[in-house]
């Protein structure tokens, strides 16, 4: 069987040429199938009339070639002459009727399938690209049109944030829970619910620190958040309708009155 | 692209015919970030043209039409026809990206329904706040499930039909799960240190989803 | 909501002319970047209008002329002409330039589509890697479908609309050569017989020979 494989195995100067050609660019190539296809051009023949075997000879060269020059070549190269070695074999001797398995031109078959099937994909990706194309050969509306003013806010998210936030869950290296001393923070809903029955009597413009809650006045920490609080339920009831505010420059006092109409 | 050659030759000595014109600028209006000169329409288009002929016609095929040809300063553009501005209201929607904490949120369900707002602390490790869960709900993106079986029987979340169908999917379970977004890059490749392993996590979803929908099913 | 009432209740007993209908249709198109679906036009437009009647009139108005109105997916948009593309080259977006492994990739995914990465990467025989899959859904040109219905459920990869619009297609049916790829069974997904698939390259050789027979006799 050795020496038949053998005297099979000689291989034409052409087919020697062509494997010292490829050699010279091997990582232009993105794997075995690449190469393959490559070689099969070399045939001159349509793909699906490709001889596989002749394609094994000469991927074979092209490995021989390749430990010749000394050159590091990726496993998966490697694994693929292993295999097409056997394919070889398979195709040359008779077939073996105790040896389950395909046989050697089933298997040839589907290597000719897979290197018609890249080829087409390739074909239709040049075909794709070439194709005219939005934003350079042809164009969507360059001003979409702003004609009302009612402004509706609409929340959305792709799925890409849906499972990158959802990612970035479940790897958090540690989470802690975050817990905030409440004791010195005045909320805006506590500083709405002071506000709201007082306001009434707000016919004149009073600044803002007037509202602030007793005991909040003094400890500087207790009268930050009591005025952000203050300030912002402040805007709340302007937005509501219900109150007015002012500021007459910048860091001057921010005025409010109850609305008058 | 697609003119002849010979074509284009002839534009060396002779502009395009009128029609031909009128179509250039017709789409250059309409692609134009901005509105368009008259000079600038002529710097673009073949040499010879004449851009004022071709608007005052362009201009006369769109009277009456839903858009018009208008004059602003001295540049011209494609606007909406003023009767039909009410059509337009739609077009002023502004969309903001959900909070972080809002996607988030939205996630947990979506992977763990039924969930319950104590769970989905538990997994986010920080507290929900009452306006993300309202805003998930004003959205119709999740809404109530039902009660949990555990003391107190609080309510569940699971997510709705809109959701499914703003994200593309036609179920739940169609979701990748974390396997599968590490192998999209969408996941950092080192596992977090003293975790279990991503794969373990994953068959933990698997069985949480498939205990979440039959209990969906159950009655 | 600018509506005047009476309008509104006219509506009720009779939608407006086609004529009118058309010009509505026109407006909304044009003031609009994206594709607007049918039953968005429609919830848009007075009650009982036949928006899809409208737009093939539209369509047909503006044959021939500087813009085009085409068909996306389920809607519908008003592009240039590509034949005077040579006119907006201060409009041209420059898309980022792809690998080719991502533009095969692209391919692949549009051609076999619902199609799993094993399945991308059985094609090209390489692997795929995560920056591609990556870059792809980042450019909003390929999404997660439904997962297959085989052994661990793996998920798919479909193109959107997005895509569909970029390269000028109406649907993922009308790909050049389609169909001749399909009859010559170049989309089939074809198990390799018995031992040896080149997926699985690095797995044993003795294993994938057991374990690839009983796969022949499967099916």
């Amino acid at each position: 069987m050795a020496e038949n494989i053998f005297q099979e195995d000689t291989v034409s100067v052409a087919e020697r040429l062509a494997a010292e050609a490829l050699i010279v660019d091997v990582d232009g190539f993105e794997g075995p199938l690449d190469v393959l296809l490559m070689l099969s051009r070399t045939q001159k023949v349509d793909l699906r009339k490709i001889s596989v075997l002749q394609l094994a000879r000469q991927y074979l060269a092209f490995v021989e070639k390749a430990k010749q020059l000394r050159l590091e070549l990726a496993a998966d190269y490697l694994v693929m002459a292993a295999w097409l070695a056997f394919l070889k074999s398979r195709l040359l001797l008779p077939p073996d009727p105790t040896e389950d398995g395909p046989s050697g031109e089933e298997l040839a078959a589907h290597l000719a399938f897979q290197l018609e099937r890249l080829q087409a994909m390739r074909d239709a990706a040049a075909r794709l690209m070439a194709r005219d194309r939005l934003g350079r050969d042809f164009f969507a509306r360059g001003q979409s049109e702003d004609v009302t003013r009612i402004r509706t806010v609409k929340y959305t998210a792709t799925l890409l944030d849906l499972m990158q936030g959802y990612a970035r869950i479940r790897t958090r290296d540690e989470f802690r829970p975050f817990v905030m001393d409440r004791h010195n923070v005045f909320t805006m809903e506590q500083a709405l619910e002071r506000m709201r029955p007082i306001m009434g009597y707000a016919t004149d413009w009073a600044d803002i620190l007037s509202f602030l809650p007793e005991g909040w006045e003094t400890d500087p920490v207790r009268r930050r958040s009591a005025t952000a609080a203050t300030f912002a339920a402040s805007l709340e009831l302007v937005k509501e309708g219900h109150m007015e505010i002012r500021q007459s420059e910048t860091f001057a006092p921010i005025q409010i009155r109850k609305r008058t109409d | 692209m697609s003119q002849v050659p010979e074509e284009q030759e002839e534009t060396l000595f002779e502009a395009p015919p009128m029609g031909e014109q009128e179509r250039m600028v017709e789409a250059v209006l309409f692609a134009s970030t901005e509105p368009v000169t008259v000079r600038d329409l002529e710097t673009r288009m073949p040499h010879g043209c004449d851009a004022a002929e071709a608007l005052v016609r362009l201009r006369k095929r769109y009277e009456g039409r839903g858009v018009r040809v208008v004059k602003v300063d001295d540049a011209w553009a494609i606007r909406t026809a003023p009767d039909l501005g009410y059509l337009m209201q739609k077009e002023t929607v502004e969309t903001r990206k959900l909070s972080r904490a809002a996607i988030e949120t939205l996630a947990i369900i979506a992977y763990h329904q039924p969930v319950t707002r104590a769970e989905i602390e538990e997994i986010r490790g920080v507290s929900v706040s009452r306006g993300t869960i309202d805003q998930l709900l004003e959205m119709e993106w999740i809404r109530f499930g039902r009660r949990k079986m555990t003391p107190g029987r609080p309510v569940t979340f699971v997510v709705t039909s809109e959701f499914l169908d703003h994200f593309g999917l036609e179920n739940a379970r169609d979701l990748p799960g974390l396997k599968e977004l590490r192998a999209a890059g969408l996941l950092e490749n080192r596992p977090p240190p003293g975790a279990f392993s991503l794969g373990e996590r994953e068959e933990d979803d698997e069985e949480e989803a498939t205990s979440g929908q039959s209990e969906l099913f159950e009655d």
